[in-house]
């Protein structure tokens, strides 16, 4: 019985890989369609973030085909599920880079996810962008050929919402944090109080809040908070988790007494409507927003907003324009790949060498791959204001940085960056500001 | 007697009728031993046919030692299904099994992957032997809950513990060393698979004769009549104890195993759905036949990966709706359905018709 | 009637008392037996007898006096404990393993009697094996030797019970009801033949019975268990004659 | 920390425990009268919380009065319990009374995934919240704390009035007391002609309303997202399994005992928050195997 069921998925996948090998015959160096492994959430809550990305990318995918594919090669994607399990996820990512013989991945939205793709794509020497993934640990502690973040990383993400913090409330003495108990909740606050140490050392922490992810009740973090009064209170949380703790927090006047930063909220804005009061401020993991100041008056941006919003009835998050800068990147490095091979199809160790060093521009300011595989995005931050048109909250007060500015050199580790900051570096980073317009 | 009887695992049931009917000493040994020999000659075909597989299906490969490890924890469910008692926790030892071996390859890299399994093995039997002292006092429901609660603390205590486990990604576990040598990734594949499907067969044999042996009948007993076990001088407590260590070991052994392919341990390992998920597995496999474990998980692992080719999303749905049928109309599971359809279980249970 | 007082003593009670509630089950009970025994109690139902037998296996713990086995304190011991010290019970409703053959149910207690724990073993090749078909035959069961205990009638049950009980080799026994539910036809056969297995392995035993036909011929002495107390205690022939007797226990 | 933060804590603690409470009782009822501990009580539970917040945006999209949504929140708990309660049941459990517990227990598991996959096919993944009720009773200020009056007054009520009700209905109507007849020895009531399958019946219906009344009224409060039914199954049954599985009055002290604990955890030392009702749990049965209040039951030999 065993043996039926093996034999069963080893004949299906024997045949399919029979297939990829004569299509991929027949079309000799070219080949017949560019296959994109991703993975995303469609279930779970992180598919708050995972399924508004999987439209852009099915919108993304539909427009290059629409004008000829890449180079003359149309795309096809798979998705791989991240919610549904490691071993679900280690099984059918190998089965589509060894049997389907997709030709880059993108992997993954969580980062604990990332920590075992990238092993995973070098080993099969696959391309891999991190599309989402925010731990800047995997690229600065380990040296990839095959692996590369077309966004930027924590340390930037965390850092601007701090610089602008620095620069628009100057005076605050204490602060609490609140975070999903998880990678993510915690690196983003390692990062920020370490910052924050070299910056102000005299701001007191008064509370560290890790309640457990996906927790559905905040009600005694915010009593507690109430009774602490902090001056500002910081939580990268994000989906379910932000918007209950938003809507416990201004049900019971939390707002009033202290400042929110809420570097990851750009993505919880359409959710959370009139639930989240004027004067947060607020970050997108990105210059990303759908009002980009710099951007939204580009064909490409004004076109992408119209089909993503015609398909699902809101404004593209962040996700999606990581998604975006994905496909920017890839088609970026297969034009640049290309045209050094002479014009012939790039192989994937071509592709890998292309990488380094290349620009490319999604939804918002050009990025470049730095020589570690890292990508430069720049940081949007602002504040949250009711403005006529909206019915939600739209950010105003914007400043947008230049991520150089914030990022590690390479070669050097967030962390030990960070602790040799001079006492005013983040207040002095330079930033452009824009209006609500 | 009807198959439905109020029994869960109608192996028993079946070899009642069976045996009432074949009192002969001489002829029910010599079928006895043809019974043995079948199994014996299943059990070789699809040892070979496993070992082959690398050369065959090399894609499925990674996909089969998954499923291996997953099924030696199904084991460990199974010796406790046998003393009636179904443990919502053993994902608990599954995980110990994996962080033993995280912690152990991050603090020696290059670490041998025999030094890791044998960590995994002490861990979760040292485990094991602890908490199986507290929860062998509780039967049925209970059991399943104290058993809940423990596995319940460590996962809570794993997320929490960041700075020591890493929170809710978990640690990685580098690639070890197999008997002093370095692998590459697609040397290291095939060489886990070897190695998970010699612990797999092992167990399997060991499992199968322990079943057997006096302190496996001993663990029906538990099932059947504890009174009775105390008259005749045998404590319950610690014949389940015993058994008790065992699956956890055995789940330690999976979950290293799972571990060491998947590069990873997380907490996730430890969430009571994923305990659940292994006595799921058990009931869809069957319980009465410890092949039943590994074919269980391969249908699980397989209708969860191929799942989504059918209808979007739906592993879940696809998943409730096979058990659901399982348990309506063939409580004995797979390996009922693989005796009904082969006619085999006539020779296994030695009815009278089967010898000729 | 052979007097035993001289014959070394194996189970003593001293002062047993135990009440659940408001029932009153022992008041005070001495009661001893010696080597070679068959010590018969009799008395209305509900009066306590069977709590007797759970007090002296340890399944109950009296609130008062104490249990000797050979000289030795035993007195609210685990069954197991008790067991192993060679005190087998057989019950008035059969506790059998029963998932498991009537032979199985025979070998795993013979696993336990000699400690047999090889996990590799199979428990069909202890070496005893042929001893526990030996006692199946003598008391009976060969017949049903391979049938799954569940599926055994009542009178096999109680029989197999007994085996079970044989299987441990006890010096004493204690015996339920021994023959409630094997077919009246068969009870005194069933009863010659055990009597003749106890006599023979030279096992002492105390059984609970409520057919004084039974008592009379295969009871050494006999115990009259009434009110929590023992009423009175002397040979069959002597009690079952006491107008007393006649009128509270074997009348009423 | 201000030297009232035990009063807060005692506050926040029972409005926690009251939706505690009142998921758990329904879980620890049907275990006591059905023999089956339900693991698809979460799922009820998830889906009471979507229905009730799917009509109540339904009513406030369409202009209704607002105060709409508080009989919205009970009606959407009644149609799940009724209409899915009745049918899994009626169609699936009623099948499986006569089998093993441990096939019971993987039954309702099966059907726990089955529901979370549908609830994530019918309700999408992005989270779902309708907290109308809660705006409208606004907030109470307690020691310069603002509480809203859904959480500290509305809530436990509710749990009350479900808890008095709950035992009303039990010692004073004919199929309360055949339920509790049920509870108390099952065999004994079946052969004094209890028509069981009625009773089981009825408190598989009713114990539903309650996972999917405990559903309805966290939504106001919280952001409904796929696997909240995982999350709140375990509590409810650490509570269930804390008091004894089946006492009805002792699933309220230990919801309570759990919810005060969390709380001050929070207060204290928040790394605990989420273990501590496991780690209540795991002490509680280790002293006590049968929970705080249940019955040790020996066997009769």
């Amino acid at each position: 019985m065993i043996f039926n069921k093996l034999s069963l998925g080893g004949v299906l996948a024997a045949a399919m890989s029979a297939a990829a090998l004569t299509s991929a015959a027949w079309a000799a160096d070219k080949p017949s369609e560019l296959k994109i492994g991703i993975t995303t959430y469609s279930s779970g809550s992180a598919s708050v973030f995972g399924v508004p990305a999987r439209h852009a990318a099915e919108i993304l995918a539909e427009g290059i085909n629409a004008k000829g594919g890449i180079n003359g090669v149309p795309v096809k994607l798979y998705f791989i599920d991240e919610g549904a399990g490691l071993e679900t996820l280690m099984a059918e990512y190998r089965r589509l880079v060894e049997d389907e013989g997709v030709d880059v991945t993108f992997a993954s939205i969580s980062s604990g996810v990332c920590n075992k793709m990238a092993p995973l794509a070098e080993d099969l020497e696959v391309v891999n962008f991190m599309w989402d993934c925010g731990t800047q640990r995997i690229l600065e502690d380990d040296k990839y050929d095959y692996v590369f973040r077309t966004q930027a990383n924590a340390t930037p993400e965390v850092l601007a919402p701090l610089a602008y913090l620095l620069k628009t409330n100057p005076d605050f003495k204490t602060i609490a944090v609140v975070n999903q108990d998880y990678a993510w909740g915690r690196d983003s606050w390692e990062i920020f109080s370490n910052a924050l140490k070299t910056q102000r050392p005299d701001v007191k922490v008064v509370a560290e809040l890790f309640p457990a992810f996906g927790a559905a009740d905040f009600s005694t973090e915010v009593s507690r908070l109430q009774a602490l009064k902090p001056d500002v209170i910081l939580s990268t949380s994000w989906g379910g988790d932000l918007d209950t703790f938003v809507r416990q927090a201004k049900q019971r006047g939390l707002f009033e007494s202290s400042k929110f930063v809420l570097p990851l909220a750009e993505s919880s804005l359409q959710r959370l409507r009139d639930d989240l009061p004027e004067g947060v401020i607020v970050g997108a993991r990105g210059d990303h927003y759908f009002l980009h100041p710099e951007t939204r008056n580009d064909e490409k941006f004004k076109a992408f907003n119209e089909k993503f919003k015609e398909r699902t009835g809101e404004y593209p998050i962040y996700s999606a324009a990581h998604m975006v800068q994905a496909f920017a990147a890839l088609e970026a490095v297969y034009d640049k790949a290309i045209k050094a091979n002479g014009g012939e199809w790039p192989t994937k160790e071509q592709i890998a060498e292309a990488m380094i060093g290349l620009n490319f521009k999604g939804l918002g300011r050009p990025l470049v791959i730095r020589e570690d595989g890292q990508a430069i995005e720049a940081q949007l931050v602002g504040t949250t204001a009711k403005r006529d048109g909206y019915d939600f909250k739209v950010i105003d007060q914007m400043e947008i940085y230049d991520g150089k500015d914030l990022m590690a050199p390479v070669g050097e580790k967030s962390l030990a960056w960070i602790s040799k900051f001079k006492a005013d570096f983040l207040s002095k980073v330079p930033a452009t500001p824009y209006r609500h317009q | 007697m009807s198959r439905k009887s109020l029994d869960a695992f109608p192996d028993h049931a079946v070899s009642a009728t069976a045996a009432a009917e074949a009192p002969w000493p001489v002829r029910r040994r010599h079928r006895e031993k043809y019974a043995m020999n079948k199994e014996l000659l299943a059990f070789i075909i699809v040892a070979v046919l496993l070992a082959v597989v690398p050369f065959t299906f090399g894609t499925s490969t990674t996909f089969i030692a998954m499923s291996l490890a997953k099924g030696l924890a199904v084991l460990g469910i199974l010796i406790l299904l046998r003393a009636g008692q179904v443990s919502f926790g053993h994902a608990m030892y599954f995980a110990i099994g994996a962080y033993a071996a995280a912690f152990l390859s991050s603090a020696f890299r290059g670490i041998d992957m025999l030094l890791l399994i044998g960590a995994a093995i002490l861990a979760s039997g040292v485990a094991g032997a602890i908490v199986g002292i507290f929860v062998t006092r509780y039967r049925g429901i209970f059991f399943g809950m104290v058993n809940l609660a423990f596995s319940m603390v460590f996962y809570s205590i794993l997320e929490k513990a960041f700075h020591i486990t890493g929170g809710s990604d978990g640690m990685r576990i580098r690639r070890p060393t197999l008997l002093g040598m370095e692998l590459k990734r697609a040397e290291f594949d095939i060489a886990i698979y070897y190695v998970i499907l010699l612990f797999a067969l092992l167990s399997v044999w060991l499992v199968w004769r322990y079943l057997r042996s006096p302190m496996g009948e001993a663990l029906r007993a538990v099932k059947s009549n504890e009174t009775r076990l105390e008259y005749v001088g045998l404590s319950a407590k610690s014949v389940l104890l015993g058994g008790y260590i065992a699956s956890a070991v055995l789940c330690g052994i999976g979950g290293v195993f799972m571990g060491m392919v998947q590069g990873l341990a997380t907490p996730e390992h430890a969430f009571w759905t994923r305990s659940s998920e292994l006595v799921f597995i058990a009931a869809l496999g069957g319980p009465a036949h410890v092949a039943g474990a590994f074919g269980g998980t391969v249908v699980f692992e397989a209708v969860r990966t191929y799942a989504a080719a059918l209808l979007d999303d739906s592993w879940q749905l696809i998943l409730g709706v096979t058990l659901i049928v399982i348990i309506l109309w063939a409580p004995g599971g797979m390996v009922e359905l693989f005796r009904r359809l082969t006619g085999l279980d006539r020779a296994k249970t030695l009815t009278p018709e089967a010898g000729r | 009637m052979s007097d035993y007082s001289a014959s070394p003593l194996l189970l003593q009670a001293e002062g047993l008392k135990l009440r659940f509630g408001g029932i009153i089950a022992a008041d005070g009970i001495d009661l001893s037996l010696h080597e070679g025994e068959h010590l018969a109690i009799i008395g209305p139902n509900g009066a306590g007898k069977t709590t007797f037998l759970n007090i002296c296996t340890g399944y109950l713990r009296p609130q008062g006096g104490s249990v000797r086995f050979e000289n030795r304190e035993i007195t609210a011991q685990p069954p197991r404990q008790i067991t192993r010290l060679g005190i087998a019970r057989a019950f008035q409703i059969p506790q059998l393993f029963a998932e498991q053959t009537v032979l199985e149910n025979m070998l795993l207690a013979v696993s336990v009697r000699e400690r047999h724990w090889n996990p590799l073993r199979n428990l069909h090749a202890v070496p005893e094996r042929r001893e526990m078909e030996g006692l199946l035959e003598l008391v009976g069961c060969s017949d049903v030797r391979d049938r799954v205990a569940s599926e055994l009638p009542e009178g096999k049950r109680k029989l197999a019970d007994i085996a079970i009980a044989l299987a441990l080799k006890p010096r004493v026994l204690l015996m339920d009801e021994p023959t409630s539910g094997v077919a009246s036809a068969d009870k005194f056969d069933v009863m010659e033949t055990l009597m003749n297995a106890l006599r023979q392995a030279k096992v002492s035993s105390v059984f609970v019975e409520h057919d004084m036909e039974m008592v009379s011929r295969y009871a050494t002495r006999v115990a009259v268990w009434a009110q929590g107390k023992i009423q009175t205690t002397g040979a069959p022939e002597v009690v079952l004659n006491d107008p007393d007797v006649v009128r509270n226990v074997i009348g009423g | 920390m201000t030297p009232n933060f035990a009063v807060l804590a005692l506050l926040d603690g029972i409005a926690y425990a009251s939706l505690l409470f009142l998921v758990a009782v329904g879980l620890t009822l049907v275990f006591g009268v059905l023999g089956i501990l339900n693991i698809a009580h979460g799922s009820l539970y998830a889906i009471g919380a979507y229905v009730a917040a799917t009509l109540g945006q339904w009513l406030v999209a369409n202009g209704y009065n607002p105060w709409l949504t508080f009989p919205a929140l009970f009606a959407g708990a009644t149609v799940v319990g009724i209409a899915l309660g009745g049918m899994l049941e009626r169609f699936l459990l009623q099948r499986i009374y006569k089998k093993d517990e441990v096939l019971q227990l993987l039954v309702t598991f099966a059907v726990f995934m089955i529901l979370e996959n549908l609830q994530r096919m019918i309700w999408g993944v992005q989270p779902y919240f309708m907290s109308t009720p809660l705006n409208l009773l606004g907030n109470i200020s307690f020691l310069g704390i603002n509480y809203t009056a859904y959480q500290v007054l509305f809530l436990p009520a509710a749990a009350i009035v479900v808890l008095f009700a709950l035992r009303h209905f039990l010692r004073h109507t004919a199929i309360g007391a055949q339920i509790l007849a049920v509870t108390e020895d099952r065999e004994a009531a079946t052969s004094i002609g209890i028509n069981a399958t009625r009773v089981y019946f009825m408190t598989f219906v009713i114990g539903a309303c309650f996972a999917a009344l405990g559903g309805a009224l966290a939504t106001p409060t919280t952001s409904l997202v796929t696997g909240m039914g995982a999350n709140m199954i375990v509590l409810s049954f650490a509570v269930a399994a804390t008091a004894g599985l089946g006492q009805i009055e002792g699933a309220a002290v230990s919801a309570l005992m759990i919810g005060v604990a969390r709380a001050f955890a929070v207060y204290l030392s928040p790394e605990l928050e989420v273990i501590m009702p496991y780690l209540i749990m795991v002490l509680v049965l280790l002293v006590k195997p049968n929970g705080l209040f249940g019955k040790d039951t020996a066997r009769k030999i």
